[in-house]
């Protein structure tokens, strides 16, 4: 079938309800749910393969060992984040807040008063308070009844508020020698952090797709209304999702605070965006409902690996900000039109 | 110290020394220059003086990474680098603290760094530095605005500061000096509000802050680029008659008020971008194992702090050519 | 044969591992009331929606007045004439009625709108429609399913249409709003206009058809058949290829239930303007129908129940235990299922999967610790699915694609998974073709032999008179009759409603 | 009713499709939807009053009238955007390159070459560069299929990274007389700019609620397959929208390179996030179909009012933040209880 209806030029991922509402309208396209995912991360891996080319041709050092364990370890960071986020999404939200939680995550941990209780009281420190932000977060949409755009946003000026005001506005230096050894530690030749980015990775997936709390999250995100009348917890699902974004935000801020030795008030700025961005990329649905975490962490490695790109190819600022703006949407072009390929 | 590759001066005839022999070739280099993102007036300028001083080198290649205002991001950059292997280093870290566990590394590599402006947290961290005199800003500020308010003998006078962005050592720095000068003279400042280092936060701020104060006699604001917006916002209210300002960094734009006498910015205090082909200088000296021939202790010194002049209407034309 | 108004002949549609249709003929002529029929799945939808433009055939010729045309979108069916409702009611909630009604075609000056003149003219539709109660600038989000379907109607009279298409337009209505339908079919057809009717009600057929075209699996099995004397017997078989007989299954005798235990009790609930007073029991073994016109408030007694409203006053037991208010968790705890009405809203998850959809409610009999077990999930899934005959038959396709018929039937096969012990079903059999409809109905009962309690909610008076034991009769949220089965009939029931709307 | 079932803690607001598809499962707190705007409009307007009379009581010049134009040419600029930005989200998209538009359009229209041409040249070249990036937008949107989010993302990157090109980095000043006098001329007491923002809402409302295409917009958003089978050109209402948004930020752009007296490629930082936290905090739905233009206005406002407030009394900015995070809490949370007690 190379003929295009116009059914399926109304995007479906494009309009959240809209789109949704009708069954029929993208059905032609997505003959089988499961293989429209893999589809879409085809169309990513694809897009990776056609960035590696890129890289090994115009650069010398793109394909060595170290430049890749580099671009990973850069990945990591919102690598995580992203997992966290892909939870919200699916489940019909959004966090905006992520990023200001790792400001006020790595500060809390930085504190001369937290340093004193050495490696495992900054980790405890990280950990406690970006998942009581979650949880804030949270109660305050699932059981507040609010919307999470608005709870985050205001999240993300009183977190980062905070941030600035305990560190008093300076980065804070990590004195704790362990602490700075997770930036540096290799665990048989690979780097601590990308470790832990996979671990969290395959953590994440478990939970989504083996668990009973993952199907609950796509239910709640795909029919919330159906979920209630299933019989789920429908509020503490969605509280659950932001206090685990919170968590992921924890795991960041250590492996920023340890990569920069410091904590600082100005830590993951944007990172939100960052994220938002790979989760999207990667297929989930804005409005809920349907995603993959693979998805999302190949959206992280693709964004990743155009700075890479762009950074071994010595561009200047504003050209490597337009390259990346069509990039990304020949990207998505090139993912959309595979997708189409594969249904027809 | 200057700007320029030509390092005349008498001093070094006392120990005999050639002139102008770093200018002279000598071997191919490459320096890795790492700065934030060029979306602000100075920092626009520090990457283009820093690009047109290697140019002006046959023996310098200059790999100089994507601005970014992700200090992760820079880490990754400096890290690319530092994988390259360029000879030397030259970064600007967005802030000092976070980049100096990845710059320690290069000098544990045996790349030396020149550290640009925002000091990190560690002497280990770079082998000389170059920068302004954020304090001395301040002080340089007060001291013009403290002499103007003595000759108009102005009792109990509004003096508003709007500073940059909150959360940077520099704007801490400039602050202090402003408020220990200023209290020295016998002043005080009336009232801080932070803006951006933007045109736009600067309008913003300042619409407010001329709201909340009905007579304002002097204004210092620390940065040139957000200064457009606080000036716009004064002419616009209709109250330049009313106060002066003076400037932070030395805009041409600020520069050329003060040479018209146009308005109410009457001085600004200098915070030179032209720091970065300085830095430039000193990474290729270090990178081609030269030092300095007008100094008595040749080698690269280990801090280079430039002088913030305070540019007036006597002294602007001066300024002019090297203002950004 | 330039009789016919309407030609579709060999028409294919394949979507991506299904044929929806393979090669299907359709004639109308002008003035006829024309008949399709077919189980679910068989493509009735699919045909109507490249008849109306919506989707594109793969082959396959349309003939308009002798003509070919090519449908390239809902708009040009529009213009030559063709006015379709469909059977997922596509309204926009946001909207208000008389903007549903002439949503694309407004009556606008320099593209303003002349609002008064369409909330005039939608008043006007809808007393044709005899329901001037349908305030035309209510938003239609609030409406009852029931008005929904009116406005969809009154928006296909908005066009000057010459064929109107009705995808099972009586599904969602009751008794006494079916004969207002009818007769506007009658008025439509007297002034020439053609009518396409789908409905899986057998009886319809007979008192408002002309013709019938029957399809099977996307083939048309016959055509032109005459609706008034073709036998059911014919028709049925022809549908399905096997006989299927639509008697109900059996009650087990009254002295069995008489000893059996209550579960469930229900005492003087009340919620302000929907229900007063409400008092049942409902003992295990037992299906209890609930009878009522539309509005009379048969679904919030159900949701009410189910702890998805919050009584004003009353109480709920299972088995002798109070559940908390307001509350489904308590509710799905104690063991209670409910099958909602509504399955679009109120019950799918479109992107997932059928057997994910199926499993929902009872996903945690096949976890242990949280960890789901899929493949004992999915067995369960494919076997509850098979009994069902559920098409198509791979439960990994995602629920939004199954006919309308199809994903009823996984919406109540979610809560056959569920093990519960009381078990609510409202409209279980809404949408759902003959022969289906009858395995319901024996799955239904099967579950009440093995203990289960039962209350369904149908606006088919023979169903639950026939599948129920005891039967409630409701008229404006009071129970106004209770009675055994055996006990009353049809009309009686009737009676009952009329005299309701006299008073 | 001051009792609240269950039926109305899930809030529909939130997760997009899911609750939306529920038509009754709102149905019992939204008696009228016409009703719930109203309500809704109610409660930020009660928001207002509350920190006006917070404003009143901790500053003395909060309520003098130079203040309060000050407020309103304040919100000007967020305020245009916001008019764009409801169609685009009611149409059920997301727009966030407002910001780089804006940056783009006033670097392009105050480039030494353009300003030759006066001030006629200089409008004309704003408002062509900002509705072609809104086309651009629109068309991969729309007739691409792409999801908005990351167009605009893209778009984002790509329109600021040109904007940084064009200018160098540096502001450019605005040589041209009659440019600056945008921003410091009067309509009868009335700053041009606060006309300019009235102007902009009134037609916007005309063109949202009372011509064809607004309800286009609102049937798009609210289910696209309906509007399509309704015979609505579903993809041009879509790029349309993305087109009105370009305009608004040329008008946008006209207004701060004005009031700035500069076109910088810092110009609208982050606008977008305000923009769409104002339309939400107005009550528009994030996932399409619902939504009022006057709820957007007093969203943006309440935002400015409060930042206002803040700077009067010298607040310092993180604890601005944080005030700001707590004080949008606050907000919904009262407009919500607002709503609920008005719905009982
Ligand atoms: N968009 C689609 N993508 C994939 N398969 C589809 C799609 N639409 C319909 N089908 C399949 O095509 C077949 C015919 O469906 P259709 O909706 O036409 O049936 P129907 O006769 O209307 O049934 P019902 O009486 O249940 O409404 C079904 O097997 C259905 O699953
Ligand atoms: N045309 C109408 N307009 C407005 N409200 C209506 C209308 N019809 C019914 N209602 C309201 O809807 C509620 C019940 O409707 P509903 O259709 O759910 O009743 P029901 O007895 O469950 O019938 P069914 O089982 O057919 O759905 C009543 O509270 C009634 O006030
Ligand atoms: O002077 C400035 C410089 O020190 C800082 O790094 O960036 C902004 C400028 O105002
Ligand atoms: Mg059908
Ligand atoms: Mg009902």
């Amino acid at each position: 079938m190379t003929e295009r209806t116009s059914l399926e030029t109304v995007d479906p991922a494009e309009s959240g309800p809209a789109a949704e509402a009708g069954p029929t309208s993208v059905s032609s396209r997505l003959a089988r749910l499961g293989g429209a995912n893999r589809r879409q991360i085809l169309g990513l891996v694809g897009v990776l393969a056609i960035l590696v080319v890129v890289g090994s041709l115009t650069t010398e050092n793109f394909l060595e060992p170290s430049n890749l364990v580099l671009l990973l370890s850069q990945a990591s960071i919102i690598g995580v984040l992203s997992v966290g986020m892909t939870f919200v999404i699916i489940s019909g939200g959004i966090d905006l807040s992520v990023g200001a939680i790792i400001a006020l995550a790595s500060v809390w941990a930085t504190t001369g008063a937290t340093q004193q209780f050495g490696l495992l009281g900054m980790l405890f420190t990280a950990v406690t308070v970006a998942c009581v932000c979650g949880l804030i977060n949270g109660v305050l949409i699932a059981y507040g009844g609010l919307v999470s755009l608005i709870v985050t946003i205001a999240g993300l000026a009183t977190y980062r508020g905070m941030a600035t005001l305990i560190s008093g506005g300076s980065p804070q230096i990590v004195e704790v020698d362990g602490f700075g050894a997770i930036a540096t530690t290799d665990v048989l030749g690979v780097p601590l952090l990308v470790v832990i980015f996979a671990a969290t990775v395959v953590l994440g997936w478990l939970l989504l797709n083996r668990t009973t709390f993952g199907r609950h999250v796509f239910a709640v995100g795909g029919n919330a209304e159906a979920a209630r009348l299933a019989g789920i917890d429908v509020r503490r699902v969605r509280a659950t999702v932001f206090v685990l974004s919170g968590l992921c935000c924890a795991i960041a801020a250590i492996m920023l605070t340890a990569r920069t030795a410091t904590g600082a008030s100005t830590h993951g700025d944007l990172y939100e965006l960052d994220a938002i961005a790979a989760v999207i990329l990667g297929g989930t649905l804005l409005s809920g409902g349907r995603g993959t975490l693979i998805g999302s962490i190949l959206g992280v490695v693709v964004f990743t690996t155009v700075n890479n790109i762009f950074v071994l190819n010595n561009l200047s600022t504003p050209i490597q900000q337009i390259a990346k703006g069509v990039i990304i949407v020949i990207a998505v072009l090139l993912q959309r039109r595979a997708n189409k390929e594969a249904a027809g | 110290t200057g700007s320029g590759n030509d390092s005349g001066g008498g001093s070094s005839q006392l120990v005999g020394r050639q002139e102008g022999d770093n200018s002279q070739p000598g071997k191919n280099v490459t320096i890795g220059l790492s700065i934030p993102s060029d979306d602000h007036g100075w920092m626009g300028a520090i990457g283009e003086n820093a690009v047109a001083q290697a140019d002006s080198f046959d023996d310098v290649t200059l790999e100089a990474t994507e601005g970014t205002n992700d200090v992760n991001r820079q880490i990754s950059q400096v890290k690319t680098l530092i994988n390259k292997k360029v000879d030397v280093l030259a970064i600007l870290p967005f802030n000092g603290e976070s980049l100096t566990s990845v710059a320690t590394q290069a000098m544990r590599a045996g790349i030396p760094v020149v550290n640009i402006d925002r000091v990190f947290a560690s002497k280990l961290a770079y082998r000389t530095w170059v920068g302004g005199d954020n304090y001395g800003m301040g002080t340089g500020a007060a001291n013009f605005i403290a002499d103007r308010l003595d000759e108009q003998g102005k009792q109990d006078p509004t003096i508003v500061e709007i500073t940059g962005i909150d959360n940077l050592q520099l704007t801490r720095d400039r602050s202090s000096g402003f408020s220990e000068a200023l209290e020295a003279r016998g002043y005080a400042v009336s009232m801080s509000q932070s803006a951006e280092f933007t045109p736009q936060s600067g309008r913003s701020v300042m619409g407010n802050v001329l709201q909340a104060r009905d007579h304002i006699d002097a204004v210092w604001n620390h940065d040139d680029n957000q200064g457009v917006g606080v000036l716009a916002a004064i002419e616009q209210a209709g109250r330049s008659d009313e106060m002066f300002m003076v400037g932070g960094a030395g805009s041409k734009e600020m520069m050329q008020h003060i040479k018209a006498g146009d308005g109410p910015v009457a001085a600004t205090v200098l915070y030179p971008p032209t720091m970065s082909a300085t830095a430039i200088n000193m990474a290729r000296l270090l990178a081609q194992g030269r030092d300095l021939a007008d100094l008595v202790e040749r080698a690269v010194p280990s801090n280079v702090t430039l002088h913030s002049e305070t540019v007036t209407k006597d002294n602007v034309d001066q300024h002019l050519p090297t203002s950004f | 044969m330039s009789d016919a108004l309407l030609r579709m002949s060999d028409i294919v549609k394949t979507f991506p591992g299904v044929r929806a249709l393979d090669g299907v003929d359709l004639e109308v002529r002008p003035g006829e009331v024309h008949c399709l029929l077919g189980q679910n799945g068989a493509g009735k939808s699919t045909l109507i929606k490249v008849l109306s433009g919506a989707q594109q055939p793969d082959g396959g010729t349309i003939e308009w007045n002798d003509s070919e045309v090519a449908l390239r979108t809902p708009a040009t069916a529009m213009k030559l004439g063709i006015a379709t409702i469909y059977q997922e009611l596509d309204l926009v909630d946001g909207l208000s009625v008389a903007e549903n009604v002439f949503l694309g075609h407004e009556r606008s000056t320099a593209g303003f709108s002349r609002r008064a003149e369409m909330l005039r003219a939608t008043r006007e539709l809808l007393e044709r429609l005899g329901h001037g109660d349908i305030d035309p600038a209510r938003t239609v989000g609030e409406l009852p399913v029931a008005s929904k379907q009116l406005v969809s109607m009154a928006r296909a009279l908005s066009h000057d249409a010459r064929l109107i298409v009705m995808d099972e337009p009586s599904a969602v209505l009751a008794h006494d709003e079916i004969s207002g339908l009818f007769r506007v079919i009658e008025g439509l057809t007297a002034a020439g206009i053609a009518v396409i009717y789908i409905s899986h009600r057998l009886e319809e057929i007979r008192e408002v058809g002309d013709r019938i075209t029957v399809l099977k699996d996307g083939h048309t099995v016959d055509r032109g058949l005459p609706a008034a004397r073709t036998s059911t017997e014919r028709v049925v078989s022809l549908m399905t290829g096997r006989d299927v007989q639509s008697a109900f299954p059996e009650r087990r005798g009254e002295e069995a239930r008489s000893g059996s235990r209550e579960l469930l009790r229900v005492e003087r609930l009340s919620r302000r303007g929907e229900f007063t007073d409400v008092s049942f029991t409902v003992h295990s073994g037992e299906i209890l129908g609930m009878a009522g016109l539309v509005g009379a408030g048969r679904s919030e007694i159900l949701q009410t129940v189910y702890g998805a409203r919050k009584p004003d006053s009353g109480r709920v037991l299972l088995d002798g235990r109070r559940l908390r208010p307001g509350s489904v968790r308590s509710a799905v705890r104690a063991g209670m299922g409910f099958a909602p009405e509504e399955r679009k809203s109120q019950a799918l998850v479109p992107y997932e999967s059928i057997a994910r959809n199926v499993s929902l409610a009872a996903l945690g009999r096949y976890a242990r610790l949280g960890w789901v077990d899929r493949g004992s999930e999915r067995a369960a899934a494919e076997e509850v699915t098979r009994s069902l005959r559920l098409r198509p038959s791979d439960t990994e396709q995602p629920i939004r694609v199954l006919s309308g018929g199809n994903q009823q039937k996984a919406i109540v096969a979610r809560w056959l998974l569920a093990d519960c012990g009381v078990l609510l079903l409202d409209e279980p059999t809404r949408g759902v073709d003959v022969g289906a409809k009858s395995e319901i109905h024996a799955l239904v009962r099967e579950l009440a032999d093995s203990g289960v309690g039962v209350i369904l909610v149908s606006s088919e008076l023979p169903e639950v008179l026939g599948l129920s034991d005891r039967v409630l009769v409701l008229r404006e949220g009071r129970v106004v009759r209770e009675a055994a089965s055996e006990a009353i009939d049809e009309h009686e029931v009737l009676d009952l409603f009329i005299e309701g709307s006299a008073a």
